[in-house]
């Protein structure tokens, strides 16, 4: 692969997904839809971490590749909060037969 | 375009130029859309054949010799039978489906290497891959159930979904050992190994792999006795109830497809390939380094290669034709309570063989005898234990009591 | 290089999708197509469809679900541990052996709370 | 062929026992739940799954003052634990650097303190979680409130992000699984929600601007960052990029700390959760948040506090201000108008938040360097014990009447005295009253605050300083409305039945330790500042504790740590 | 050519990362999201992490997709499965997006390294590498690269063991909590039918 594709494009899409992302988390009521959001803006930040693993200069003493290896946690994290969110939407589901957010008016605030 | 010379390139990992890559590339691509769908149609062929033998009865008969051109004329059927989609479907994902389904199983096999140099790609992290593509094909599963509006097949797809991922975790597992021995992803490497250490499946932890990988890869392609998904006594025909004409043909070629990537993926990992003696590295030490060794020990191995897919194909049809289906609940049970924990400590195993045979760096007769015996003895016990704890468990607790342990210790 | 595979990996979906959609292109082409309202219904053995899609599914699926994703994650940490294994020491197996242990008893959780018992 | 693979130290094992016994006793709690404690009834099921983590949180304890013991003895008399434990192990132990598993993670006295903190507080949060039913589910949720803590132990010694982000995450997946945990209520199913989705956004936020400070250092080790940092003078100025870092990492620390304007979901979660979950959010998961605050924020973004030495300048100091004043302002009129206790509490942490961000500010200007954090770190400790007490007074309500009414208390004194007494002093320590250590707390923030900087900062910190006063005037009138309810109400309704022990135990505790440290704040302040020095500036061995003076540039040869500096196209 | 197929990819990513955000069907919704994990996959790949990229698809698209499908199908009717946007917060929320966008978008286009010198648009050209000899992180990368997967393996042993371990936690915590809370309650009125598929279709319609 030809390596003229600059760095800054990487970080545009990953800016514009995180944009997009945390729109959705904005406009979405549903909670899983927010969960998806979520996710977008997980992504986001993955490849930003790739990228500038791949493209940097990396400080002495850093280990060949600290972005690659936070972005593996940040999968193992991702998957560990979706199974999470879900649980408590299936939680709240069961209580309210509603996944809205807006819906959930137990709390006052 | 020179064969020979992309062959050797390939085999030695070295880059090949631009053209000789694309070239290649166009002839193994030419193969894949030539080749699979053809040996795809010929195991229908051979399941009818085969199935009707068990059942005492002939099989296709009447169209060519043996019915050899029946395929042909089921490919026909298929393609001019009207194809319904049912008007409240999704369209697009209705037909988005089927495709993901058979793109999965196409894209199993690219990291096969059937032969010296004969591999599309060889990538460091082939087996992630490999389980990756073939990951999605629940997922395509789940939306054919779901975009055709139908009950039936979306409690169909939801159930095959489920069976599916179930199993995919041991079959996934019981490859681990297997990347342990040979220190790679890649599955070029893992042939290597084998080269030089034997059939992987000749170990104890590897056979107990190889036993649990083949049973995870029958149930990962629905077939009997794992096909709960189209149990058709029970859910219609499960998520492909509402897909007729080519869109079905599409499941169909897909699952044939994917029974012999599965039949592939077993022999490389477990069987050494293309290799006809287990612990020679035969065909490939022909090779010296002229393109006709090359084409000489390939075609050997080639040959050798898919007589043993075949011995798992036609396992995979008598194992159909024997046995009944299982009930989900036994099915799900088995996957978790049996194979995982197994697995788990398959995992351990392999590290105890890899410490005692394979870390000095090759076979040593007094080490291997001592691996096998002791290792083997530490892999039976592990079995054991796995099978006593669970008969244990399901005998103290209320949990699993229609398990068939504990029904007949309470007298039926 | 490494992308190079890729390449040839997007090629073979092209090709996948291609060979999956040409026959029903040419389906498109051959096949009848009489359109009735009865035979555009969703099949249900012969009784008219009533009532909506969606049947309630139980939780199990769920739990499966989430022990899937639990144990598909761990793979993605088994296949670089086994892969390195061989350069690295006992440490390595002390590691991967707590590791696995943690994961276990997720899984032996499960089984003990009943949640992994279908129907 | 590989480069040799330098071998991990299992010994570096033994310096996060605490952890390792929290993480194993864990499946320990939940085993004895699903085995031996099946079959008692709720009752004794509860006190005995709570009595059976009350021993590992013991043992954990052990380990911990075993390895504070080392620590201290490292730092006093080195050779005597090489004679104590051998060369191996004792030499080990006598080594300095402060740095585990590759300088991933803090060791010595600082983490050693926090750990005490962390498992004193878990012991009481754990005890009073067994003064009444709220889940069925009992092995698990104190595993899941072990596994938390095991979290926030290792946040609070991460010194590389990785690890404090999987640390981070594993704290908060385990709270909002705790949070849901009461079973018979919706409200708790909803704050579970709630917290779950403000605390993912945040940690996605929190994350982004992570990679953006992984991309600008080209490092995720604190020090390394810093050093990066202080090798340019930038600052936030012409860089907007490090501004967006800034700011998501401000968001995502914002958010567990519980700062304005992310502090939305405080109040909801501490009132839909069960009272020892709530406890625990507001005590142990605010602590380890502001410690590593602290560390990302002073030590690896110090140098981006105030670049031009202008605190409204561009840099973090003054968004820190900011926040900081609003903060506190808007947590104490917000809690003027709570008539529940729980949900008092909320916006009293809030408050508290805003003033430890005044510590937080000053210690990045400080003039005698990261000593100055000890402020935080003292009143970290005051505000946690006295807060734990506070909670552990919710539980009893909440055991009682189902809701914590602060109305409910009413009368309190006259039934139980003794308890009324210890739940004064708790009061009086949150409003920061003399002499009890609350007052201390905020005395040592707020003079951090005033004798920091240069004249410009000052100037700020002092405005500061003087809306903490105000509003610790403010917060005076919510909390005496507990007291004036407790001893100047008669109740209307039934009464609350005593405290059990599992109740007045943890209130009566926390009273006596917030007194004591009140009338005797010297050594707890002495410790604080000489933990806070190691705190900020592990793996920084060049740079003299006390003063912060820029790092001698990197070695020429290296390509000087940056991370996107185009490659010379001489290669 | 490489730039061409980067921006097709990165193109079509952001349109599924909206058509996520804006479906109104959420299993819809979920497939576009599919549709952005495998860009993103893609990306990887450019990014020469292939390991990453099988990684992505195998968790992001293999699991959590289908974690995701399963939860939308127990909560909600599958086939109308619709979600409104907030109504009130759309504007907004927009406009926030917006901004975010333009903020980050300018801090990439500005940023002014802490030394001063340079700025990410400059970079065109990644650091080439080298495999065996040159500046010892080029050789490090470079190894990182052609053999990622041991390398993960080598570094999540050492270097983030303890990332390594709390990870497990994590998961473990996840499941046991998640699976706590997800059980179904035994009600004492509750009898189910005979038969799984009664089970699952005799419910049916009630909403």
């Amino acid at each position: 692969m030809a390596n003229d594709i600059p760095l800054n494009w990487f970080l545009y899409f990953s800016a514009a997904a995180f944009a997009i992302g945390l729109t959705g988390v904005l406009l979405r009521r549903n909670a899983i839809a927010v969960l998806m959001a979520i996710e977008i803006m997980l992504n986001a930040a993955n490849v930003n971490l790739v990228a500038f693993w791949r493209y940097g200069t990396p400080a002495a003493g850093a280990g060949p590749m600290p972005g690659v290896i936070l972005a593996l946690l940040v999968v193992t994290v991702a998957a560990a909060e979706v199974a999470v969110g879900i649980g408590l939407v299936l939680l709240c589901y069961r209580r309210w037969r509603a996944v809205d957010v807006d819906r959930y008016d137990t709390l006052s605030g | 375009m020179d064969v020979g010379t992309a062959l050797i390139a390939q085999s030695h990992r070295v880059d090949l130029s631009p053209t000789t890559a694309i070239v290649w590339a166009l002839w193994l691509l030419v193969g894949f859309a030539g080749i699979f769908p053809g040996i795809v149609a010929y195991m229908v062929w051979l399941e009818r054949k085969v199935a009707a033998r068990f059942q005492d009865r002939i099989g296709p008969n009447r169209v060519g010799p043996f019915g050899l051109l029946q395929p042909i004329a089921d490919a026909i059927k298929l393609i001019v039978k009207e194809s319904i989609v049912p008007r409240p479907a999704d369209g697009l994902v209705h037909l988005l489906a089927p495709v993901i389904v058979l793109a999965s199983a196409f894209l199993t096999l690219a990291v096969v290497p059937f032969a010296v140099g004969l591999v599309p790609i060889d990538p460091p992290s082939g087996l992630v891959y490999l389980i990756a593509v073939s990951s999605l094909s629940p997922l395509g599963i789940f939306l054919a159930g779901w975009s055709s509006r139908n009950k039936y097949s979306l409690i169909g797809a939801m159930r095959a979904v489920a069976q599916l991922v179930s199993y995919e975790i041991p079959q996934v597992l019981a490859t681990i050992p297997v990347v342990l021995w040979a220190g790679s992803l890649s599955l070029v490497s893992i042939f290597d190994h084998q080269a030089k250490f034997g059939w992987n499946a000749f170990t104890p932890p590897g056979l107990l792999a190889f036993a649990i990988f083949l049973i995870a890869g029958v149930a990962e392609v629905n077939r009997t006795p794992f096909d709960i998904p189209e149990a058709e006594s029970e859910i219609i025909a499960g998520y492909h109830t509402e897909y007729s004409g080519m869109r079905f043909g599409l499941f169909f070629l897909a699952e044939y497809l994917g029974v012999f990537a599965i039949s592939c993926v077993a022999t490389v990992l477990f069987l050494g390939g293309g290799m006809p003696l287990p612990f020679s590295s035969f065909p490939v030490n022909l090779i010296d380094g002229s393109v006709g060794s090359y084409i000489l020990a390939d075609a050997i191995l080639l040959a050798v290669f898919l007589a043993k897919v075949l011995l798992f194909i036609f396992a995979m049809f008598w194992v159909r034709a024997t046995l009944p289906r299982m009930r989900i609940d036994r099915l799900m049970n088995f996957a978790w309570k049996y194979l995982v924990p197994l697995c788990v400590l398959n995992i351990l195993f392999a590290a105890a063989w890899f410490e005692v045979v394979v870390r000095p760096g090759r076979i040593e007769a007094g080490r291997w005898a001592v691996g096998m015996i002791g290792v083997g003895l530490l892999t039976a016990a592990g079995v054991q234990l796995v099978f006593w704890a669970n008969r244990k468990l399901a005998a103290a607790a209320p949990i699993d009591a229609d398990w068939p342990a504990v029904g007949a210790a309470r007298g039926g | 290089m490494v992308a190079h595979n890729y390449v040839f990996v997007g090629l073979l979906l092209l090709v996948a999708v291609g060979f999956a959609l040409a026959p029903l292109a040419l389906v498109a082409l051959v096949a009848p197509r009489k359109r009735s309202p009865t035979k555009a219904d969703v099949f249900e053995c012969g009784v008219r469809t009533h009532g909506e899609t969606w049947v309630r599914f139980r939780i199990q699926y769920y739990i499966y679900a989430i022990m899937f994703v639990v144990f598909d994650v761990e793979t993605v940490f088994l296949y670089p541990w086994a892969a390195a294994y061989g350069s690295l020491g006992t440490f390595a197996l002390v590691e991967m052996t707590v590791f696995l242990a943690l994961l276990f008893a997720g899984l032996a959780y499960a089984w003990a709370k009943g949640v992994l018992r279908w129907a | 062929m590989p480069p040799n693979v330098v071998p991990l130290d299992l010994r570096d094992f033994l310096c996060i026992a605490p952890a390792l016994v929290l993480a194993f006793w864990g499946l320990v709690v939940i085993a004895a739940d699903l085995g031996r404690f099946r079959r008692l009834d709720p009752d004794a099921r509860r006190v005995a799954c709570g009595r059976a983590t009350l021993v590992g949180v013991g043992l954990a304890l052990a380990s911990a003052v075993f390895l504070a013991w080392v620590d201290a003895l490292a730092q006093s008399d080195a050779p005597r634990l090489v004679a104590l434990f051998g060369d191996s192990l004792g030499g080990y132990f006598a080594r300095t650097d402060g740095l585990i598993f590759f300088g991933t993670l803090a060791r010595g006295l600082a983490v050693d303190v926090l750990n005490v903190l962390f498992l004193v507080l878990l012991a009481m949060v754990v005890w009073m979680s067994t003064s009444y039913g709220f889940t069925d589910d009992l092995g698990e949720y104190f595993a899941l409130m072990l596994w938390a803590t095991v979290g926030m132990m290792l946040l609070a010694a991460a010194e590389e992000l990785a690890t404090l982000f999987i640390a981070l995450e594993t704290t908060t997946i385990c709270l909002y699984l705790a949070t849901a945990f009461e079973r018979s209520r919706r409200r708790s199913a909803e704050a579970g929600l709630k917290y779950f989705v403000y605390g993912s956004v945040s940690s996605a936020l929190f994350l982004y601007g992570l990679s953006l400070v992984y991309g600008l250092a080209g490092s995720t080790y604190f020090d390394a960052i810093g050093r990066v940092l202080r090798g340019g003078d930038a600052g936030l100025a012409g860089n907007l990029a490090g501004a967006s870092a800034l700011l998501l990492l401000l968001v995502g620390f914002g958010f567990k700390v519980s700062a304005v304007p992310f502090q939305q979901w405080v109040p909801d979660v501490y009132e839909g959760a069960p009272a020892p979950v709530a406890a625990w959010i507001a005590t142990g998961s605010k602590v380890a948040s502001f410690v590593a605050m602290l560390k990302v924020f002073v030590h690896a973004l110090g140098p981006w506090s105030h670049p031009s030495g202008s605190v409204m300048g561009p840099g973090w100091l003054g968004v820190v201000a900011v926040v900081a004043a609003v903060t506190m302002t808007y947590g104490n009129l917000a809690a003027l108008a709570q008539k529940d206790l729980k949900r008092m509490l909320a916006y009293s942490s809030i408050a508290h938040a805003g003033y430890m961000l005044v510590g937080v500010a000053a210690a990045s200007v400080s003039t005698e360097g990261p000593a100055s954090a000890g402020a935080v770190v003292y009143y970290l400790i005051v505000y946690a014990l006295a807060n734990v007490g506070a909670f552990a007074v919710a539980a009893w309500l909440a055991r009682d009447k189902g809701t914590e009414a602060i109305a409910d208390l009413d009368g309190l004194a006259g039934r139980s005295p003794s308890l009324a007494v210890c739940i004064v002093v708790l009061m009086l320590s949150l409003i920061g009253v003399p002499p009890f250590a609350g007052f201390f707390g905020k005395l040592y923030v707020f003079m951090e605050a005033l004798r920091q900087g240069p004249s410009d900062t000052r100037i700020v910190l002092t405005w500061l300083v003087a809306l903490g006063l105000f509003n610790s005037v403010v917060s005076a009138f919510y909390y005496v409305r507990v007291l004036k309810a407790m001893y100047l109400r008669e109740p209307s309704g039934r009464p609350i039945e005593p405290a059990r022990p599992a109740l007045a135990l943890p209130i009566a505790a926390a009273a006596v330790l917030v007194t004591v440290l009140g009338v005797v704040p010297g050594p707890l302040v002495d410790l604080s500042r000489s933990v806070a020095v190691p705190m900020l500036t592990a793996g920084r061995l060049d740079v003299p504790a006390a003063v912060d003076v820029p790092a001698p540039a990197p070695p020429a040869e290296k390509p000087s740590g940056v991370a996107w500096h185009p490659e010379t196209p001489t290669d | 050519m490489a730039r061409s197929l980067f921006l097709a990819i990165a193109a079509l990513g952001l349109l599924a990362a909206l058509g996520t955000v804006l479906a109104r069907n959420l299993v819809r919704a979920a497939l576009h999201l599919v549709a952005f994990f495998f860009c993103v996959a893609c990306l990887f790949v450019m990014l020469e992490a292939e390991f990453l990229a099988a990684v992505q698809v195998l968790i992001y698209i293999g699991a959590v997709a289908i974690l995701l499908m399963f939860g939308i199908m127990l909560t909600r009717n599958a086939a109308t499965a619709e979600a409104d946007l907030s109504g009130g917060w759309r504007v907004p929320g927009v406009i926030a997006g917006l901004c975010v966008f333009a903020a980050l978008a300018f801090g990439i286009n500005n940023a002014v390294s802490p030394s001063g010198s340079g700025a990410w648009s400059a970079i065109v050209a990644r650091p080439a590498l080298e495999p065996a000899e040159g500046v010892a992180w080029k050789a490090e990368r470079s190894r990182a690269i052609d053999d990622m997967p041991r390398v993960v393996g080598e570094q999540f042993m050492t270097r983030y063991a303890l990332a390594f371990e709390l990870a497990g936690l994590l998961l473990t915590a996840a499941l046991v909590g998640a699976v706590a809370l997800a059980r179904e309650e035994p009600a004492p009125g509750d009898s189910e039918p005979a038969t799984a598929v009664e089970a699952e279709a005799a419910v049916g319609t009630t909403p």
